[in-house]
């Protein structure tokens, strides 16, 4: 895009400026689009799996719903509680989503289509995403309410409990991989299956990884069966119950669009990325970005499945399954891998 | 006699009597005190009966290397024999005077007193710096409990004061030690006491061992511990405070100052003379006005040690000479004097003068005894304090006249306080019934006074017994010493006839006609 | 352009900050606990920076171990304030004083 | 890189490491029950540690053979004495524990914490490793080790406010001390260009830039800090007050055995080339911890915080041994810590040993008045180890002194040399009022607790060595510390 | 000196997002203001509590088991940070660098297997 842009007649500097100030509206618009769809298909297919139609009314299918609702809450009053730590209490949101956004700055939807194909993306999205927990503690302190509170406690809890599980997944892969770099890790899966099939996902050390990481997945970003932050019996309505207008919306915005972004990881790390899913010539003859994103959309129609079937957790089992199944396997797994490794003489 | 160890054993002796007191009762304790001392007085007399006068300058040497240059070698001269001798001559005596006297702890006790022979006994003998050290530091701690827990009311007052005093003194003389050693290369007193140091540092090294023996001696104003630590401490513990601890202090200056530092040892005459002078006239003059016994006696010592420093400082062979008999004769005087103290003190539990009077009625043999010790530290010729203090006085007048005019005022009114206290104790009307009442002394009493009183007057009949074997390490020293001895003002001519030039005053002034003389020339 | 200098400084400043928090906060020991977290920030920071200008990667090992350490410090400072606060109830810096000193 | 070499070099490391590992899966199964096993177990992992030590020390490893892990650690005789002195220490600790922490003054929670043996292990590994240092990573990872478990050894006893407190402020003071030695280290790296000893020592030659010198400063603070060396001292008093006695008596040996020879090892392998720059320094710090360890002392009523300022005052003489900056001085200064370390012992085993007929610690000189009636032995003992802390002689305490004031006035620091040894006659002065109340006051509490087997050993042992028949071993500790030192100054 | 050109778009990417969020958020504000809904009363914005005030401290104690999750993970997930290095360096370190990364996680595991024991890891 930089080449096009200096063959306008820009020099090389205002060229790739323009060039990436362009892709990276787009990827952002892209994302906030895509969020806003998949909000609207969470309820279509919880509709669905429920017998029921789900939005219907706003727009052919109800298509448009969620950006009815965007502007519904647009409009809404912003409403501050006067105990509030009025600062924390707005930069909160603006940091869930800032964070929610910037991750997908390494994300490599093809090859070479990527903002920054920096060579350590994997710890590029590592850092940022565990500060996904700051928006999180922030909101619930500085509600200074005691649901926000109480949920906010659990919601990092959570999250970082998963985090350090997700943390020895991604070893894993490293281990095979050898490198960071996101398009370096979706290149190393081409032809990994016995040099047919495109995906981490079939070794055997790997499958149980990708399970523990797609769980992972699931509690890092506070889905059900781990939706307890937000478990309406229970605890109102999470950390961002005093929230409203704009504000609560963002957090909304922020939680989906991590959630694309797992489900996005969980395609590029171990089921190929844009890579398409059998190593045959014609394949390829397909966009890699359609691959990418029938992929991650795959992975997002698991995450409403299991939504809609599967009943929550408790607190203590989902702590439970972070710290004393997921925690021991992986870092069994990160032995048995690089051990595994070692002996096979894959880094001879 | 070559190859037997004596003075190891005799430092032995005392150590296995203390050790097995520690863990006996009161009884055995005393018995086992006693006869740890006697055979330590009894070794003590075979040391003497063989050392060899006019022999080598240093005779049972024990020398075994241990570390960083520190040895331990032992060996003694004619000095240190006699102030060994002192040493545990007064310890059965001293174990004596507190068989009833101490009633609490008395294994305790007669292991700090044993223990103390010990270090008394090394100190004398110690033929290495850092073991001189060694031993005379660490009579600070038996002396210190031996105050501090069988003293009287004040004790702990005074046992702090002797403690840091002493401490702070000998701290610095350890400096000076560490820096003589690296400059010398060696450790080896013998070696050290003919080792020439440079004038300069001399001055230091001689102002560093002077903190250390002033405050032992005690020198005025260094004193002021001594009077307190002598009232608290029990009777034996004062004995040997008086008798055996001062003397350490004059033995430092005899064995380290003068021959180590001769230059700055007559760079500083002067500065001893001036304390010691003012210690005279001021510590008499205090000791006249005491109510308390001990507490005079104990200023009396101090006037009494300045006599010491004075002939010490005379720089010549009867100075030195004097200086040690006086040590001697106090060390048996004064301890004998609050032996006295303490006879009456077991019986009425008070020290105040003014309590007794005319105990000569009631208790001569005791009166006999008080009255030949005082009159030894006054001074009567024929007894111990005489042939001193008349040396020592004859030394420094050839030094210095005015010195010998104003430390002889010292005897004089020694003479007033000791008479005075004799007087009030001894004679007059008995006031007090209860002192009217007191026994006289029992055959124990007898057994510590008598042995003292034959020392005193041996020592005053026949004092060529204890300077022959002082002899020659005197003279040695003097010769030492006669290198830089300090300006005289009192022995300017010699070989001009005393009546000429008393005669020639008649005519014309004798100086006058001196400088005329080397005027004309 | 940035020079070594500037790191440097930061760090320094830094440094200073987290001194200064342990020794004028006078309110909570948490911010004791960040302001020790804020020293070893600045050193890290120097180290990662020199490390950088050497082009050598000592450095940023140490920055890793230094890293490490502070976190296992930071648990354990985060313990001991837990069973502080148990036992009496504040953690004011002021509260501290049970012995003088 | 010979790894065999290597781990047989720091094969008591590994002996000591494996075993507190074992020891704390133990704990956690076993629980509290069997935590008088556990530390007698642990005792035997340092006791065979120490054994490994002992065909090194015989014949003194020096050389290059004695380079670990790629120069990483350097395990010459001068590390293998302090480790020897530390595990000593350490095997100390954990003998007087047991009969602490079943008593009364051990608070709400009677009896020891399994883990107690086991962060003491960990200790003693962080300290070995400190002592092997030869890098600034492995001096640092073995600094907070050692500091880390003993952070928490300060906490132990969970429900007492005090025990908190102390673990509280020696973790702040110790954490910030880290931060300070390691700012101190990132100057060091920038302006040399390495971590490792050789390299800093390489890149300090010459004239030294404002930047080094810096560096230089803040590691000489920070291990200050660690050593509780006046002016960073503060800590010390209330730490020693609050933590468990068994605990502070493991502070005031190990750790310091570490942090001194550690900063010998610095200043000499690290600074050596730049004496003029250190030797002020860790001299002011000397005879600043002489004064004011001793004029902190007065007037302190608890007997802790009074060992505290001893300490303090110690670890003045130690670093005077260091500020002699040679060969002569290391050795006194080794002399020096054996020496504080068995009187440390000794003196906090009596400590221990002192209990009303419930079991209660006494702290304070009001409970001790006349021990000599009510407790003769200990207070015998006691008044050994106090006139031995004084300096006196015959008793072993004043050996320690006289080889440090030797090394001092030896090389011509005469001056200093007699600031300190007068300044040693102020800190007599609160070690004989120790003797005072004990044999001149009047009895007052009534001390009747028994005491175990344990503490009756401990203190005859240390008694012995510091009595005068302690000079038997003199030969042999001069000989194996001139070893010890020397080595210090054989690699560069 | 590490090319940091690389990092540049990120730099843009985040100062982007931030300006979106920061849109989002002050964006209604300013809407509700003009379309006049900005109407806050007391009862609207007092606190969320079910119907009756507050009466206690929203942030007062809170159970101790979270501190035991955060230290537990500050230390699990920084020896992550050990992992990743070694990870894509094994090539170069081989056995020696193999072997002593299972020391480590020898030595973690044993942490974690004591935490386990102590009920650290529990949660009722």
């Amino acid at each position: 895009m930089t080449a096009f842009f200096q063959s306008l007649g820009l020099s090389y500097e205002w060229a790739w400026t323009v060039a990436t100030l362009i892709g990276i509206i787009v990827i952002s618009l892209l994302v906030m689009f895509s969020v806003a769809m998949v909000i609207y298909v969470d309820r279509k297919v919880l509709g669905a799996i429920m017998m029921r139609r789900g939005p219907n009314v706003v727009g052919p299918f109800g298509l448009l719903q969620s950006f009815a609702d965007g502007l519904k809450v647009f409009l809404q009053e912003t409403i501050i509680p006067s105990a509030a730590n009025k600062g924390i209490f707005l930069i909160a949101p603006i940091i869930t989503f800032t964070v929610a956004l910037a991750a997908w700055a390494v994300i490599p939807f093809d090859a070479g289509v990527v903002v920054s194909d920096i060579n350590v993306g994997l710890l590029y999205i590592l850092a940022i995403s565990s500060m996904g927990v700051y928006g999180v503690v922030m909101s619930g302190w500085a509600s200074n309410s005691k649901y926000p509170f109480f949920s906010a406690m659990r919601a990092s809890a959570q999250m970082i409990s998963y985090e350090v599980s997700i943390g020895f997944v991604l070893v894993c892969v490293v281990l095979f991989a050898g490198t960071f770099n996101l398009s370096g890790i979706v290149n190393a899966q081409q032809g990994f299956g016995l040099g047919l099939i495109n995906a981490y996902v079939v070794h055997p050390l790997l499958f149980p990884m990708w399970v523990v990481f797609f769980i992972s997945s699931l509690a890092e970003t506070a889905r059900a069966p781990f939706d307890l932050t937000e478990a309406e019996s229970e605890l109102v309505a999470g950390y961002q119950t005093e929230y409203s207008s704009m504000s609560f919306a963002l957090f909304w915005l922020g939680e989906y669009a991590n959630i694309l972004l797992m489900c996005s990881l969980n395609t590029l790390l171990f089921w190929g990325g844009w890579l398409p899913p059998i190593d045959w010539a014609p394949l390829y003859m397909v966009p890699g970005i359609i691959w990418f994103l029938l992929k991650t959309f795959m992975f997002f129609f698991m995450f409403s499945w299991i939504w809609a079937t599967v009943p929550r957790y408790r607190y203590d089992q989902l702590m439970r399954l972070g710290w004393k199944v997921f925690l021991p396997m992986s870092l069994l797994f990160v032995a048995a891998t690089s051990g595994y490794l070692m002996a096979t003489g894959h880094f001879a | 006699m070559e190859g037997l160890p004596i003075l190891s054993l005799m430092m032995c002796v005392p150590l296995v009597g203390a050790a097995l007191c520690l863990f006996s009762g009161a009884h055995a304790a005393r018995l086992i005190a006693l006869a740890a001392t006697l055979i330590t007085f009894v070794l003590g007399v075979f040391l003497w009966s063989n050392y060899q006068i006019g022999g080598p300058q240093w005779q049972f040497t024990e020398r075994a290397d241990l570390f960083a240059g520190f040895s331990y070698a032992l060996g003694i001269d004619g000095i240190a024999l006699m102030l060994i001798m002192l040493s545990v001559f007064l310890m059965p005596v001293c174990i004596l005077a507190s068989w009833t006297s101490v009633t609490k702890r008395v294994g305790e006790y007669m292991a700090a007193f044993l223990f103390m022979e010990v270090l008394m006994i090394g100190t004398f003998a110690a033929q290495d710096l850092f073991l001189f050290y060694v031993f005379f530091e660490a009579g600070l701690i038996p002396m210190y409990l031996i105050i501090g827990v069988w003293g009287g009311d004040n004790r702990i007052y005074a046992s702090y004061k002797f403690f840091l005093y002493t401490l702070l003194g000998s701290v610095l003389m350890l400096i000076a030690m560490f820096w003589m050693v690296s400059e010398a290369g060696t450790s080896d007193i013998p070696t050290l006491m003919e080792y020439g140091f440079p004038a300069g540092a001399q001055t230091w090294l001689w102002l560093a061992f002077f903190a250390s023996f002033a405050v032992k001696v005690p020198m005025w104003p260094l004193h002021t511990w001594l009077p307190d630590a002598h009232v608290q401490a029990p009777t034996a513990g004062s004995v040997i405070l008086a008798g055996v601890l001062l003397k350490l202090g004059g033995y430092g200056f005899i064995r380290f100052s003068l021959p180590m530092f001769p230059e700055a040892s007559a760079q500083f005459a002067w500065l001893v003379f001036a304390l010691s002078m003012v210690a005279v006239v001021y510590t008499s003059l205090v000791a006249l006005v005491q109510s308390d016994m001990k507490k005079l006696i104990a200023y009396s010592s101090v006037a009494h040690m300045a006599i010491v420093t004075v002939g010490l400082f005379a720089f010549n062979v009867q100075g030195l000479e004097g200086a040690m008999i006086v040590m001697l004769s106090h060390g048996l005087v004064s301890g004998a004097l609050f032996l006295c103290v303490g006879v009456i003190y077991d019986r009425l539990h008070t020290r105040e003068i003014a309590r007794y009077g005319g105990v000569a009625i009631n208790m001569p043999y005791y009166a006999l005894f008080f009255l030949l010790f005082t009159m030894a530290s006054i001074g009567l010729p024929g007894t111990s304090g005489f042939v001193g203090e008349f040396l020592s006085l004859a030394g420094i007048y050839q030094t210095s006249s005015t010195v010998a005019l104003i430390s002889t005022t010292g005897i004089i009114l020694g003479a007033a306080y000791m008479l005075y206290l004799y007087r009030r104790v001894a004679f007059g009307p008995q006031i007090n019934a209860d002192a009217a009442a007191m026994p006289d002394i029992t055959a124990r009493e007898w057994a510590m006074m008598a042995p003292i009183a034959a020392a005193v007057l041996w020592m005053g009949v026949y004092p060529e017994s204890f300077l022959a074997p002082m002899r020659k390490d005197i003279a040695l020293l003097d010769a030492r010493l006669s290198a830089a001895a300090p300006a005289s003002d009192a022995n300017p001519v010699t070989g001009t006839p005393r009546g000429a030039a008393a005669n020639a005053l008649g005519h014309h002034g004798g100086t006058e006609h001196e400088s005329a003389k080397e005027g004309a020339h | 352009m940035i020079g070594i200098e500037h790191y440097l400084t930061v760090g320094a400043i830094l440094f200073v900050l987290g001194v200064l928090g342990i020794f004028l906060n006078r309110k909570n020991v948490i911010v004791i606990l960040m302001a020790v977290e804020l020293i070893l920030l600045s050193v890290n920071l120097n180290l990662v920076a020199f490390s950088a200008f050497l082009n050598d990667l000592t450095g940023q090992v140490f920055a890793m171990l230094v890293l490490t350490v502070a976190a296992a410090e930071a648990a354990i400072g985060l313990a001991i304030l837990v069973i502080y606060f148990r036992t009496r109830g504040s953690i004011a810096v002021d509260d501290i004083n049970r012995m003088k000193g | 890189m010979d790894f065999a070499h290597s781990f047989a070099l720091v094969l008591p490391e590994l002996v000591v490491t494996g075993a507190g590992l074992l020891l704390l899966l133990v704990a956690a199964w076993g629980g509290d029950k069997i935590a008088r096993l556990i530390a007698i177990a642990a005792a035997a992992a340092l006791f065979t540690a120490g054994l490994l030590l002992v065909p090194g020390l015989h014949t003194g490893t020096d050389g290059p053979d004695v380079l670990a892990f790629g120069g990483l650690l350097k395990i010459d005789t001068f590390a293998l004495f302090a480790k020897a002195l530390i595990y000593l220490a350490a095997i100390a600790a954990l003998m007087i524990a047991p009969a602490f922490f079943a008593g009364p003054s051990a608070g709400s929670e009677r009896g020891m914490r399994a883990e107690y043996p086991v962060l003491i292990l960990f200790a003693a590994v962080g300290m070995g490793l400190m002592v092997s240092a030869n890098d600034f990573m492995s001096l640092y990872l073995g600094l907070e080790l050692n500091s880390l478990s003993a952070y928490v050894l300060a906490a132990i006893l969970r429900r007492e406010t005090r025990s908190g407190e102390a673990g509280l402020k020696y973790f702040v003071l110790g954490a910030l001390a880290s931060g300070i030695l390691l700012y101190g280290i990132s100057l060091l790296y920038g302006f040399t260009g390495g971590t490792s000893f050789s390299a800093v020592r390489a890149g300090l030659t010459g004239e030294m830039g404002t930047g080094a010198l810096f560096g230089v400063i803040f590691v000489l603070s920070g291990l200050a800090f660690k050593i509780s060396a006046v002016p960073f001292h503060m800590w010390t008093p209330d730490v020693y007050e609050g933590a468990p006695t068994p605990v502070t008596a493991f502070f005031a040996t190990a750790p310091k055995v570490a942090a001194v020879a550690l900063t010998a090892r610095v200043v000499f392998e690290v600074f050596g080339g730049q004496v003029a720059a250190w030797q002020q320094i860790v001299m002011f710090m000397a005879l600043a911890s002489i004064i004011f360890g001793a004029l902190g002392a007065i007037g302190q009523d608890n007997l802790k915080r009074l060992l505290a300022y001893s300490s303090i005052n110690n670890i003045g003489f130690i670093l005077l041994g260091l500020a002699v900056a040679n060969a002569a001085g290391a050795s006194a200064m080794l002399v020096y810590l054996f020496i504080y370390v068995t009187m440390s012992i000794g003196c906090f085993v009596a400590l221990l040993m002192l209990r009303d007929d419930e079991g209660r610690l006494y702290e304070t000189f009001a409970d001790i008045r006349g021990l000599s009636v009510t407790k003769p032995a200990v207070a015998w003992a006691l008044l050994i180890f106090m006139f031995s802390l004084a300096g006196i002689p015959p008793l072993l305490g004043f050996f320690a002194k006289f080889v440090i004031f030797q090394a001092t006035i030896e090389a011509g620091l005469v001056v200093f040399g007699a600031i300190a040894i007068a300044a040693s006659v102020v800190g007599a002065f609160y070690y004989i009022k120790f003797v005072k109340v004990m044999f001149f006051d009047e009895p007052a509490g009534i001390v009747t607790g028994k005491s175990g087997p344990a503490h009756w050993v401990l203190l005859a042992l240390t008694g012995l060595i510091i009595s005068p028949l302690g000079y038997f071993l003199t030969p042999s500790l001069t000989d194996l510390a001139d070893k010890a030192a020397s080595s210090l100054f054989l690699a560069v | 000196m590490i090319d940091l050109s690389q990092y540049l778009p990120i730099l843009l990417f985040v100062l982007i997002a931030l300006g979106l969020s920061v849109l989002f958020v002050v964006a209604p504000m300013a809407v509700s203001r003009l379309t006049g809904v900005h109407n806050p009363d007391a009862e609207k914005l007092s606190e969320y509590e079910c119907g009756f005030p507050a009466f206690e401290d929203a942030r007062s104690q809170f159970d101790v088991r979270f501190y035991l999750v955060a230290i537990s993970f500050i230390v699990f997930d920084l020896e992550a940070a050990f992992l990743f290095p070694w990870a894509v360096s094994l090539g170069e370190t081989g056995w020696v660098g193999w072997s002593g990364m299972m020391v480590f996680l020898f030595i973690l595991a044993v942490g974690l297997a004591y935490e386990w024991k102590k009920g650290a890891l529990d949660w009722e």
